[in-house]
Order: structure tokens, then C-alpha cells, then sequence
């Protein structure tokens, strides 16, 4: 669990609150019952330092600074299961994903969370080529996490020796093109 | 025609805060008194209250009305309140109208100015029209004097008992072979753990005994017309292939019976019956029914009859046909209760999957003395269960099921808790997401049983998998979290039970539309009001008991029944119904004969005198729907109340 | 069209159904716009063509018909014999020189308080989109 | 029958799937046309940067797939499958995301008036299967492999139109149309954390060790996938202490095995746990 709150922008988080609350698909916490179905059926929820339940109270609770720095929605793996059997119908995961664009841009991203490195060499890896390639990836990634990729070593190798390893990247017809394409796409979510 | 100059008085109601806020009555009334024949117009806080009746009566005397409008709530709330005070000031209670502008202006528009126009409009409207009502006539017809129950739960048998009791004959129509419902499945009852059976048999007895209680049970009622004090029911008597008056209920033909491995409803599955079967050992009646679908000769056209050759009353009569009945009565009582929720959809759970999870009534069969097990909870496999886990809520409070609280499964968890504890010893983990026990010594109840050390673990379960973590320690796992630590819990337990949720009978939508009652969104009968009429229908003499209506325990069940048999012989006490006075007429003088009326009238309610060539409605049988008015093509049809110049005067009056 | 056009409409619900869901969603409290004005009748059965056409000359911009679900009808039928008998009438008042658009039928059930004010919303909305009853601008010429 | 076919990023380095794919697809008459010029979906990482971002890149895919002449896009990814799906759902509801969409297609001069449907390989092929040319005889599979089948979370989750979502039995049913059975556990759609494998790899042990004790305890020895990700994660996650590690493979190169194809043909060398005791060919 997290630990006991503290407030250190109270109108910064009642701003982030209201826009939280406001709006698809945060609006539906509102209707949480805190039955705890979501983090029972969460495969990740040991790892989480508050279940989906757990920081849906934080932020009724005006709490927004502790949700947003909470590891959860980056533990989050989609998997869907909490939202398939939410009696409330809430799209739990669509507010995961909405809880991690709102930390990467207040800057709450947890400090030793991996997950935002790691999609963000996701990115530049779409951006660059178009397509994804699990050893440029690596490469990407490791420069910050040179440990992990380590540890990953014996199973690249074995990918390697049978040849299931592409070091050359893969390319659409005009990376160029679809770069400029989600360059247009790319205006922030809540300026609609 | 009534020629007499209107005199009218407006009376515009605050409704408390309801009305007055929002809508600004004191302009309303002031705009009231400058309409046309309008000769006092008023505001007051509460029109319904005494005192705002009396304003009215005073106001009829003082100056000499003859018309009375107010406006306020809905006419199905309070117009029969308002027309007894006008009666009451020597004035018809048809020269009333009633404006609605609560529920259809302060409460529903967000602009004050807003509804305040729409307030005006709607008295206009009343004011113009009641300027050509009159007095109209009724007449009083006798009330048969006998009522009709349909579902022989715990409500439908004392809804029957305090009727016949009363003096009145009862027709119990009851579907399955015996009466009992639910109740006749459980052991023991929360929260006084009465043996179920033993408050229960004594009321089934009475009603198999009593001489105003016709039991007509395997029947099931197709067909209900007419009105108030003077409905007509068609109930089909299914074959039982038994003849119930030569029967003695010795019980040798069941036991006789080849074919035995049916699954038993009444054991919820858990066991099987013979094809010759009586659902249980003190079912009334005791007479049994041959399972036409399953029985060797009739449903497979073989050799058997050994039912018949044992039966020494020879009462095995397999050229028993569906029969058809007719009875009168006054009144109908509807009590057909309510189906347990199936939990095969909520594929998480595992029932179905898993030998080991049972349903909440499988759970009451296990534990029942006549049950499959002789009242020992035992595992399939014969052993006793270590550790068992309840699961609250399964279907209910969910939107993808049941969105309601089921209202008894808390309780009756509870009572799962005790019993597993007191008769196995075993730990029992209730998975609960509220603890709702709003009842006289229901918390009391629950202290109890925590104080038995179960195990009260506040989170919905999300999982029951047969995925063991360690081989040995239980043969299911169950997945929770406990929000109030904030921690998962995998927990290997034995057997499972799910707490399912209640939803109305299999057919109430037909029961439903046979007898005109409407339902709520999920199913349920609608009380006519929530708080004021529950066990009262909108139409006249049909009433509610019951699960039917919504979730609810034995002690609220019986409560209501004899709430709707007082109703319901207050109502046949009466001897006499008026009739309604919205009904059709014909003026001979304007009609072309042309017949077309006789053809659209729902209920054959108009003849055609041939003598003088004219149409003439039959006011027994008219029930003023208006489809004669609507059809005639020389305007000789009219519904009283309803006429042309009555609905033109409103329309006008809104559009001017 | 015009924004500050609020038209006036007369709805003709029956009793049993549609009035009862009106009064729901007034104790359910739902918003909707005030520009409709319910008339009660017992069916939507006894639903004159002639008070329709009436509504539409008086200068009403919409009319609303509301009555059961097919197999509700509180006297067995009579909400079909409506819908056969309204269908009748958008060609008449075609004739007139109405849009048939102005005039619609729904079924709205007892419990369908929310069902009530949407339908009131939308068609609301709608008659807003075909601006004032032509008498009334023709009168006004 | 001709599908457009979407492979997504981790299909060619998977293990054998192409190979699979392609064996299995030229034996029961399935034409796969590639989406030309497909480009990443992406995935759970787009979505949790960006929404709209994520939106033009499939939006993207859904406009040339529907140039293409594509009435259906299939995926062979569950991950794919799950990020076209949501992708559609969002576009096909909401005319201003559509719009949004629209805008930036306009750099690659697409135009996208509706999401084309999206469907994985094994639901085409299960809804397909009656016109299908299978070929005749037995199961070829060796009796003594136990095939258990693994769905994986997202592809029965949120969409719903999988019958029996939490214990679907889709590939059940398509085995036995080869004469294939398969032994029943219950840990189908559990999340395996596959997109957690290269970071926190901890987590996943914890998740794969469940899958695998369950289909062990329930007598499987062979799994069959559905997707590269659950596919990599289950072959290479079983670390340490396992005695016997399970062979993870697709369901193409079960359903290949069972149907006669030879093995070079389909791939199995490249998985990580060897599949051992099929019959060389
Ligand atoms: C597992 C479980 C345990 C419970 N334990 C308790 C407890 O300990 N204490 C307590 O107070 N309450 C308990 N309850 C609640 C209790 O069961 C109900 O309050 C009670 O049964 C309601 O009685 P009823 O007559 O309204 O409905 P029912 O018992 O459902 O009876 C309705 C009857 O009508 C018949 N019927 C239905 N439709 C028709 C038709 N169309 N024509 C003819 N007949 C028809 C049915 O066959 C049935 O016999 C429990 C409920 C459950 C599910
Ligand atoms: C704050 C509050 C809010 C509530 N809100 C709601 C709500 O919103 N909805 C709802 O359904 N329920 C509500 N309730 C519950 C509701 O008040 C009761 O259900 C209802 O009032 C019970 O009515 P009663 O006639 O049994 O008792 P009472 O209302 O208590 O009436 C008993 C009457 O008997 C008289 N009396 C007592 N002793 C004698 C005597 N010896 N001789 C003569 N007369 C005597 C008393 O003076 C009193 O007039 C609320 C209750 C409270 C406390
Ligand atoms: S499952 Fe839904 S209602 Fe329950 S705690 Fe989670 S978000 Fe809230
Ligand atoms: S979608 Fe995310 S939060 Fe929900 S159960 Fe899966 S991992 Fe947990
Ligand atoms: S008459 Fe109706 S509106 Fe007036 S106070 Fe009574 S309930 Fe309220
Ligand atoms: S039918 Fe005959 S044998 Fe059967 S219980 Fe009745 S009397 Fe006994
Ligand atoms: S005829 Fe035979 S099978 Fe049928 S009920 Fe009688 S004994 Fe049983
Ligand atoms: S009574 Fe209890 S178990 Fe039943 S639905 Fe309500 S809260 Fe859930
Ligand atoms: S109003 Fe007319 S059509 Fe309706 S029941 Fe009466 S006579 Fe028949
Ligand atoms: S429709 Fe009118 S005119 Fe024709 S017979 Fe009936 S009442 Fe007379």
C-alpha cells in the first residue's frame, strides 16, 4: 500500500481531479462500489503498490498526486480481466491508460518504474522504421537498463542460434511519411 | 347537455418545496383568475393535506362553484382524493380536473421561468376543459365474492389462508404438483433458525384442509378477463395421470417406478427421482404426477405400467387429457414469487466446472434433513469439507447481470456460516462487499456468527479455480481481494457456495401481461405505489404478494400476503363495485348504423339493435377504451370524460 | 434556422403507459425540454385523427403520440389500431403542406421513465430542425 | 477464401508461426494476401503514450487494408488483435476521433471512412472450417502428446464476441475437426504478463509458473498458442526449477502436426523448448 498522503499542490490536484472525474472514462469512477473484483482478478495486483480498486479511492479521495505517482497503471499489462468482470461496467484499463499519459505529463511518473523507457523506445522505434524489431528494441531499452537486457543475454543468444533474431531493421515503404502522419495526430489528449 | 354558466376555482399547490421554488405558483394562481369562468384562484402549501381539502369545500359553498381544478401532482396520485372533496361539498366528482404540474413541470425542468409557463399552460388547459364536464353516472354491480391466488410460495398459501379464513372461497393456482415454493426447500430459517419445515407444514396442511381453499395445484391460469369484482380466469389443468380422488399418497408406485435416474428439480439436481414422483415427502398434495416426458409408456410408447399394477387404489389414469377450467372471482392475488439466478454465465465462479461449487439452494438441499444427504454437508465425494468459502452478491449488484441488491442472500449467508460451522466444524470464509442485515435481530444475527469465528472477508470474490497452489491444501482456490489490508488472497478451500441473487419467476412476463400489471425494468411486478400502495396493482382488485413484486425474506413475504388479503376481502367485504363512469355512449340520434364500432370494441361491448338500426353499448362490458369514438365516422361514439369538445377544449387552450 | 425558436408540442399519451413513464421520470427527476405539453387519454386507441390535424391548424409544430408496447395495451389492442390509424394521417397532412416529420408515434412503456424524457429531447431536437409550424408563419404574412 | 492478413511486428522472429502459417494455410485452401505496407499497431505502448498517436497508426492500417480491397483484417497476435479491436470500437463510435484520425492520414494521403472488422486467424479459421479442405485420415500426433491449449488474455476480453469468454474452446473445437483431442485445465485465459518479459521478468515467472503447473497437473505435455508474445513468454519464461519444461508451440503447428505435415515444415526447431518424439519428416 501507499503510504500516508500528503497534499503539496491541493488546487493542482483538485484541477487534476475535476479532469479526471470530469469525463469518459475516468467519470465512471464514480460509480465504484470498492467491491475489489478489479485487483482480485488483477494478475499484477502483488506487484501494484495499490490495486485498481485501491487507487480509484485515492482519487475519489482527491488524492491525485499519490494515484498518479502509484506504479499500477504502469504494472498494468492490459489484460482486461479486472474490466470484463467490473459489476459497475467500468473500463478500468482505458483508465489505466488515461492515469499514464496524465503522470507522463505531470511528471509523476515513478521513479523506478522501467515501463515508460521501455515504451518509449517503443516509439522511437515506430517512428523511426514503421515496424518493430525485438533487437533494436533491446538495444534501445538497454542503453538505460543495461541489467535487464544482461539478463536476457542467454535467451538472445538462443533466439540468435536459431536465427530468430533480425538485426537489420524493418522498414514500412516511407518511414517519413507516417512520421509526419503521428506527428499531426500527436496534439495532447485533453486539448480536445 | 349541461347549460349551467362554469363556475370555476383554481387551486395551485406548493407541493412543500416540491412545486414552489421552481415553479412560481403565486403568479400561476394570479394568472389562474384571469382566465375565463375562473371565479377564485389559490395557492397553497400542501393541497392534499386537510386543511387544503377544506379550502376546497369551503371555497364550493361560499362561491357556489361547479367546477374545481387544481393543479399539482400526477391525477394518479391524489385525483381520487380531490374528487372525494368535492363530493364531499355536494359537488360531482367529475366536475374536477386536475393539472399536473409536478411531475411534468417543477420536477423535470431545469429552467424556473420555464416551468413556470409550462405550469400555465397545463391550468389553462384544465380550466378550459373541466368548463364542459358534468356529472356523470355510475352504477354498483355485486362482487363475486371469492379470490383467485396464483403461486403457492409461502405467500400465494397465507395470502389464501387469511382470505378463506375471512369467510371467502379461494382458488390456489400453484404450477407445480405441490405447494410451498422456496420455502419447502430450506431446513432452517434466518435469523431465529426455525426448522423451516416446521412452521411451514402446519400452513401447508391448513390450506390442503381448508373447506374455502380449492387447491388446484399442476395448473397453471391462461386466460384472465373482466373487471374489478367480476374477473374471469381459464386455468389448465396439466394430466398428473393420477386420479386425485382415488389416490391414498401410500407412495408404492414411486417406488415401483423402472425408471428412476431423472434429475430431481425439487433437490436442485443433487439427486434423482422416479418418473411416477412426488416433488417431496410432506408435499401437498400428496398425490403424485407422472413426468409424461420421461415415463417408459408415455413418453416412449413402451411396455411398462407398473406403476399401474402396483397401485392398489387404482388410481393410474393414462388417459388423463389437459383440461380446461372457468372460475369467477372478485379479486386476484398474484404471488408467483421468484426463480433463483443461475450462475452457469459467470463463467469465473466455475459452477457447473467444479463438482465442489454449489449454488445457494443446492446448498439448503445439502443441508436439509430430507435432503440428498440427510442433512450432513458432505462433499461429493462423501467427505467433509475442511474449509468452505461463501461467495455474496453472484449475480446481483452486477450490470452484467442482476444490477439490485437480492436483499436476502447476506442474511441467508449468514445462515450458511452457522451451519457449516456448527454441523462440520470447518473454517468458513464468507466473501461479502456490503453486510447488509437491516432487520429486527438481523445484526444481532451477523454478531453471532462472527463471534462463531467465520471468517468475514469484505471483497467481491473474482475467481474459483480448481488451480491448486499446493497440492493438498483444498481441491479449489478462490480469488479475492481483501479490501480492507488491501491484499490478494488465494485461498484453498473445499467446497464453494454461491450466494446467488433473485429474479422474478420463469413466465412472470406473461402473468404480467395477462392481468395487466406492468413491471419495473428488472422484471418485477409494479406496486401501484411504492410506500403508500405496495401491495395494490393499478388495476382495481388485482394485488401483489410477495417475491414477485421484488427481493424479499419470509418474514416481509407474509407480511404483505396478509396485507393483500385484506385488501382484497375489504374489497369483496364491500359486496359491491361502482362501476367506472369513463365509459362509452352512443347517441342514436346521430348514428349512420354503419357498424364500424362493432368491429375495433376489444371486448364486444356493442350490439347492434336491429330494430332501430343503430349501434348501443352494452356498460357492463364497455371499458372506456375509446376505440368506437375514435372509428365512428358520424361522431355518435363517445367515451364519457374523453369526448371531443372535452380533448379539443384542452388542446385549444394549450395552443392559444 | 432559427435559435431561438421554442416550439410548442402536444403530446397525446395514454394513461396505462406512456403517461405513467412521464410521471416516472418526474419522480426520477430527469430534464427534459419544457416545450412539450402532455394531454392524458385513457388509450392512444381513442386518438381522434381529428385532434391531430386539429393541433397541426391551431399551430402546434410537433405532435407526440405515446402510448404501450404492442402486447401492453391495457385494453388488448387499441395501440395498434392507433398506429394503423395515424399511419393514415401523414399523407393528409402532406396535403396540408406539412412535413409528416411533425408528427410521430412511440411506445413507451410504464417503467421507461428515462425512455420518456429522451423521446421528449429528441424530438424536440427534431422539430427545432424543421422551424415553426408553416400556418403560423403564414399567418403572420 | 482470401484474408488480409496482418502480421505484426513479432511474427517473423516467432518461433515457427510463419512457417506454420503458411504450411497449414497451403494445405486447407486459406489465401493470406499481406497488407502491403503494414506498419506496427502499437500496441500496449502506444495507447499508454498517446491515444490519439495510437489511433493514426491504425487508423492507418484499417485505411490501407480497406484500399486493398480487405473486408476483414486478420491478426495471428492476440496483442494486435486486442489493439485493432479497441482502435475500431474507438473510430467506429466516435465520429470526432474518426475525424481526428482523418486529419493526419491526410500526410500519407489515405482516407479512412470506417474501421475494417478485425478477426484473429483462429476465429476465421474456426468460423470457416466447414469449407475448409482437410485433408483425410487420423490424427497424426503422436497418442502419448497431450495437447493443452492457451488463449491467452486479450483475445476473449472486452470484445465479448467469443463464446464463453473466460474458458473459450474455440481451438478445442477446431482440433477435433483433425481428429485431435486436447486435455481440459483451467488456466486458458490466464495473463501470462508477457508484455512485462523483458523488464520485469520476475513477474512473469510467478504468472508462467501457474499456466504450467496447471496444464502439467492436468496431464498435458504440449501447449498450443495463439499468439508470438504468450508463445515467447511461456517457451522461454520457465526458468530454474522446473524438472521437465514444457514445449509451448502455435496451434498451426499442432494442427500441422495432426494433419501430416512434416515438421521442417512447420518451423519446430525454433522453439526453445524442444518438442521432442514427433515423427522426423
Ligand atoms: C437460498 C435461499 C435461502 C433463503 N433463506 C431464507 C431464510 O432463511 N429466511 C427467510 O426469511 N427468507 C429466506 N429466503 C427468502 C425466501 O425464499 C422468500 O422470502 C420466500 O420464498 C418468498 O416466497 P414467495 O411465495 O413470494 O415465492 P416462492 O417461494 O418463489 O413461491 C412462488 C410459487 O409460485 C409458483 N408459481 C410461479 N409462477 C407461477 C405461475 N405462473 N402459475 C402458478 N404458479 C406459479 C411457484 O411454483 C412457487 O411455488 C431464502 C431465499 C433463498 C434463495
Ligand atoms: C430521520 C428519518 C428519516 C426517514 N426517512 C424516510 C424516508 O425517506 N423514506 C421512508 O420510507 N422512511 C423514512 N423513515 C422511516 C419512517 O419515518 C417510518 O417508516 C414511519 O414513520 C413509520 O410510521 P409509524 O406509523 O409506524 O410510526 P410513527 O411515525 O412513529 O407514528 C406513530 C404515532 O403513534 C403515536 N403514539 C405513540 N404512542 C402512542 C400512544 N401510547 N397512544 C397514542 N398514540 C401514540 C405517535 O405520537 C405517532 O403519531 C425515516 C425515519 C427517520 C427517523
Ligand atoms: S471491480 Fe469495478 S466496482 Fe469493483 S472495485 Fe473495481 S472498479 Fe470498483
Ligand atoms: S487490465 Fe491491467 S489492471 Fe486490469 S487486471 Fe489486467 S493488468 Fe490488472
Ligand atoms: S396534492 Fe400532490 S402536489 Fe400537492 S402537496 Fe399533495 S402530493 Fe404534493
Ligand atoms: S397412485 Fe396409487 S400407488 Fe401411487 S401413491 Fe397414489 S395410491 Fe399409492
Ligand atoms: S408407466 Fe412405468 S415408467 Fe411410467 S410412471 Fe409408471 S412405472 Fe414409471
Ligand atoms: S443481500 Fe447481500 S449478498 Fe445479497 S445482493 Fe444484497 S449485498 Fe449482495
Ligand atoms: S369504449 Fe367503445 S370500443 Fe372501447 S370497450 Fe367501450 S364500447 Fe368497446
Ligand atoms: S361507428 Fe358510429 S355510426 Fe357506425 S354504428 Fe357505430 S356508433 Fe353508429
Amino acid at each position: 500500500m501507499i503510504g500516508k498522503g500528503y497534499c503539496v499542490q491541493a488546487d493542482l490536484e483538485k484541477k487534476l481531479q475535476a479532469e479526471i472525474l470530469g469525463r469518459e472514462p475516468g467519470n465512471s469512477i464514480l460509480t465504484c462500489i470498492q467491491c475489489g473484483t478489479c485487483s482480485g482478478s488483477c494478475p499484477l495486483a502483488d506487484a501494484m503498490d495499490a490495486g485498481p480498486r485501491a487507487l480509484f479511492a485515492l482519487i475519489r479521495d482527491g488524492q491525485v498526486e499519490q494515484a498518479l505517482r502509484s506504479n499500477t497503471s504502469w504494472y498494468c499489462v492490459s489484460c482486461y480481466q479486472c474490466m470484463v468482470q467490473c459489476p459497475q461496467q467500468i473500463p478500468i484499463t482505458d483508465i489505466m491508460y488515461l492515469l499514464k499519459q496524465l503522470s507522463l505529463e505531470q511528471g509523476l511518473v515513478p521513479r523506478d518504474n522501467k515501463m515508460p523507457d521501455l515504451y518509449a523506445a517503443f516509439e522511437r522505434q515506430v517512428n523511426l522504421f514503421g515496424k518493430v524489431s525485438e533487437a533494436l528494441l533491446m538495444a534501445d531499452y538497454g542503453i538505460k537498463h543495461p541489467l535487464d537486457v544482461m539478463a536476457n543475454a542467454a535467451a538472445a543468444v538462443k533466439l540468435l542460434a536459431k536465427g530468430r533474431l533480425h538485426l537489420v531493421p524493418r522498414k514500412i515503404e516511407a518511414p517519413r511519411r507516417l512520421q509526419a502522419m503521428i506527428d499531426a495526430a500527436g496534439q495532447k489528449e485533453h486539448a480536445r | 347537455m349541461n347549460r349551467e354558466i362554469p363556475r370555476i376555482g383554481v387551486y395551485v399547490c406548493h407541493c412543500g418545496m416540491n412545486i414552489a421554488p421552481q415553479v412560481d405558483v403565486e403568479q400561476v394562481a394570479g394568472f389562474a383568475g384571469r382566465l375565463e369562468h375562473v371565479v377564485v384562484a389559490r395557492d397553497y402549501k400542501f393541497m392534499c393535506s386537510n386543511p387544503g381539502q377544506e379550502l376546497i369545500e369551503d371555497d364550493i359553498k361560499a362561491h357556489n362553484l361547479n367546477r374545481v381544478v387544481v393543479a399539482s401532482c400526477s391525477p394518479r396520485m391524489h385525483e381520487a382524493t380531490f374528487r372525494k372533496a368535492c363530493q364531499k361539498a355536494g359537488l360531482s366528482p367529475y366536475n374536477f380536473q386536475m393539472a399536473n404540474i409536478r411531475e411534468q413541470a417543477s420536477w423535470v425542468t431545469a429552467d424556473s421561468g420555464r416551468a413556470t409557463a409550462k405550469a400555465k399552460d397545463l391550468v389553462a388547459a384544465a380550466v378550459r376543459r373541466v368548463a364542459f364536464h358534468h356529472p356523470l353516472q355510475t352504477r354498483q354491480v355485486e362482487v363475486n365474492k371469492s379470490v383467485l391466488v396464483i403461486g403457492g410460495g409461502i405467500a400465494g398459501i397465507q395470502a389464501a389462508i387469511s382470505a378463506a379464513d375471512a369467510g371467502y372461497k379461494v382458488y390456489l393456482v400453484e404450477r407445480e404438483p405441490s405447494i410451498g415454493g422456496h420455502m419447502a426447500k430450506f431446513d432452517k430459517t434466518f435469523p431465529t433458525l426455525d426448522c423451516a419445515a416446521c412452521i411451514m407444514t402446519p400452513k401447508t396442511v391448513i390450506a390442503g384442509q381448508h373447506e374455502n381453499i380449492e387447491l388446484l395445484t399442476y395448473c397453471e391460469v391462461v386466460g384472465l378477463e373482466g373487471f374489478v369484482g367480476n374477473y374471469k380466469a381459464r386455468i389448465l389443468k396439466k394430466p398428473r395421470y393420477v386420479d386425485e380422488d382415488k389416490c391414498t399418497g401410500c407412495g408404492t408406485c414411486m417406488e415401483k417406478c423402472p425408471t428412476r435416474k431423472i434429475p430431481s428439480g425439487f433437490e436442485e439436481n443433487l439427486t434423482f427421482r422416479p418418473a411416477i414422483y412426488s416433488p417431496f415427502p410432506q408435499a401437498v398434495p400428496k398425490t403424485p404426477v407422472i413426468d409424461a416426458d420421461n415415463c417408459r409408456l408415455l413418453a416412449k410408447n413402451k411396455r411398462c405400467g407398473v406403476c399401474a399394477k402396483f397401485c392398489e387404489a387404482d388410481a393410474i389414469d393414462f388417459n388423463q387429457e389437459p383440461r380446461h377450467l372457468e372460475i369467477t372471482v372478485g379479486a386476484v392475488i398474484v404471488a408467483t414469487g421468484f426463480s433463483a439466478f443461475d450462475p452457469s454465465p459467470m463463467v469465473q465462479y466455475g459452477y457447473g466446472l467444479y463438482p465442489e461449487v454449489y449454488t445457494s439452494l443446492q446448498f439448503e438441499r445439502l443441508n436439509n434433513a430430507t435432503g440428498p444427504t440427510a442433512g450432513r454437508i458432505l462433499m461429493k465425494d462423501g467427505r467433509v469439507p475442511r474449509k468452505v468459502a461463501i461467495i455474496h452478491c453472484v449475480g446481483s449488484r452486477d450490470k452484467n447481470h442482476l444490477p439490485y441488491c437480492s436483499r436476502v442472500c447476506c442474511m441467508y449467508s449468514l445462515k450458511f456460516s452457522h451451519l457449516v460451522r456448527e454441523k462440520t466444524g470447518a473454517e468458513v470464509w464468507s466473501f461479502y462487499i456490503d453486510m447488509r442485515s437491516p432487520g429486527k435481530l438481523y445484526e444481532e444475527f451477523y454478531n453471532r456468527v462472527q463471534a462463531e469465528g467465520v471468517h468475514l472477508v469484505r471483497g467481491k470474490v473474482a475467481m474459483v479455480t480448481d488451480i491448486v497452489d499446493q497440492p493438498g491444501s483444498g481441491n479449489l482456490t478462490v480469488v479475492a481481494e481483501n479490501t480492507l489490508t488491501g491484499r490478494n488472497l488465494r485461498l484453498p478451500v473445499d467446497m464453494v457456495i454461491l450466494s446467488v441473487g433473485l429474479q422474478p419467476a420463469r413466465g412472470a412476463e406473461e402473468v404480467a401481461r395477462m392481468t395487466g400489471i406492468s413491471t419495473d425494468g428488472d422484471g418485477w411486478f409494479t406496486e401501484l405505489h411504492a410506500k403508500l400502495a405496495p401491495v395494490n396493482t393499478p388495476t382495481a382488485g388485482i394485488f401483489l404478494a410477495g417475491c414477485c413484486q421484488g427481493p424479499k425474506d419470509i418474514p416481509d413475504t407474509v407480511a404483505q400476503a396478509m396485507a393483500a388479503a385484506g385488501q382484497a376481502t375489504a374489497l369483496l367485504a364491500k359486496g359491491t363495485v361502482e362501476t367506472q363512469a369513463e365509459i362509452s355512449s352512443i347517441d342514436p340520434d346521430t348514428c349512420s348504423g354503419c357498424r364500424s364500432c362493432l368491429e375495433v370494441c376489444p371486448y364486444n361491448a356493442i350490439y347492434f339493435d336491429e330494430g332501430r338500426r343503430v349501434a348501443v353499448v352494452n356498460d357492463a362490458l364497455c371499458q372506456g377504451c375509446g376505440s368506437c369514438a375514435a372509428t365512428c365516422p358520424s361522431s355518435a361514439a363517445a367515451v364519457a370524460q374523453f369526448n371531443d369538445r372535452q380533448v379539443m377544449a384542452e388542446i385549444d387552450a394549450i395552443l392559444a | 434556422m432559427d435559435a431561438s425558436f421554442e416550439p410548442k408540442i402536444i403530446a397525446l399519451v395514454c394513461n396505462w403507459c406512456t403517461y405513467t413513464a412521464a410521471d416516472l421520470a418526474g419522480t426520477s427527476r430527469l430534464k427534459y425540454p419544457a416545450n412539450v405539453r402532455l394531454v392524458r387519454l385513457m388509450c392512444t386507441g381513442m386518438i381522434d385523427v381529428k385532434y391531430v390535424i386539429k393541433a397541426f391548424l391551431e399551430g402546434a409544430d410537433g405532435v407526440f403520440i405515446g402510448g404501450c408496447h404492442p402486447g401492453d395495451c391495457h385494453y388488448i389492442n387499441g395501440n395498434l389500431k392507433a398506429r394503423k390509424r395515424i399511419r393514415s394521417v401523414g399523407s393528409i397532412l402532406e396535403n396540408f403542406g406539412f412535413d409528416p416529420g411533425r408528427l410521430t408515434l412511440q411506445w413507451i412503456g410504464a417503467s421507461e421513465g428515462p425512455e420518456f424524457a429522451r423521446h421528449m429531447t429528441e424530438f424536440v431536437d427534431t422539430i427545432k430542425k424543421l422551424g415553426p409550424n408553416p400556418i403560423k408563419t403564414r399567418m403572420i404574412l | 477464401m482470401i484474408y488480409g492478413f496482418f502480421p505484426g511486428c513479432a511474427y517473423q522472429a516467432a518461433a515457427g508461426y510463419k512457417e506454420s502459417v503458411d504450411s497449414l494455410c497451403n494445405l486447407l485452401g486459406i489465401e493470406l494476401r499481406e497488407i502491403e505496407d503494414w506498419n506496427c499497431c502499437g500496441a500496449t505502448a502506444a495507447f499508454s503514450c498517446d491515444r490519439h498517436k495510437a489511433l493514426a497508426l491504425t487508423g492507418r492500417l484499417f485505411a490501407l487494408a480497406a484500399r486493398q480491397g480487405f473486408d476483414e483484417i486478420v491478426t495471428v497476435c492476440n496483442a494486435c488483435y486486442s489493439t485493432l479491436k479497441k482502435a475500431a470500437k474507438l473510430l467506429g463510435s466516435d465520429p470526432g476521433l474518426l475525424e481526428n484520425v482523418n486529419r493526419s492520414l491526410k500526410a500519407e494521403s489515405l482516407e479512412l471512412s470506417a474501421p475494417v472488422p478485425v478477426k484473429h486467424l483462429l476465429e476465421v479459421m474456426f468460423r470457416d472450417r466447414e469449407k475448409l479442405s482437410w485433408p483425410e485420415g487420423p490424427c497424426r500426433l503422436p497418442k502419448d502428446i497431450k495437447v493443452a491449449t492457451y488463449y491467452g488474455c486479450q483475445l476473449t476480453r472486452p470484445w465479448q464476441n467469443v463464446p464463453r469468454a473466460l474458458r473459450p474452446d474455440l481451438m478445442e473445437q477446431l482440433f477435433t475437426v483433425a481428429g485431435l483431442e486436447t486435455v481440459d485445465h483451467s488456466a486458458r485465459t490466464l495473463c501470462c504478463g508477457a508484455s512485462h518479459a523483458v523488464a520485469y521478468p520476475g513477474q512473469c515467472r510467478v504468472l508462467v509458473s501457474r499456466i504450467v503447473n496447471e496444464i502439467k497437473a492436468k496431464g498435458g505435455t504440449l501447449v498450443a498458442t495463439i499468439c508470438p508474445l504468450c508463445q515467447f513468454n511461456l517457451d522461454q519464461g520457465q526458468h530454474g526449477s522446473y524438472r521437465a519444461k514444457l514445449p509451448v508451440a502455435y496451434f498451426t503447428q499442432v494442427l500441422g502436426l495432426a494433419l501430416g505435415l512434416p515438421p521442417a515444415e512447420l518451423g519446430l526447431k525454433k522453439l526453445l523448448v524442444p518438442l521432442k518424439n514427433i515423427p522426423a519428416g
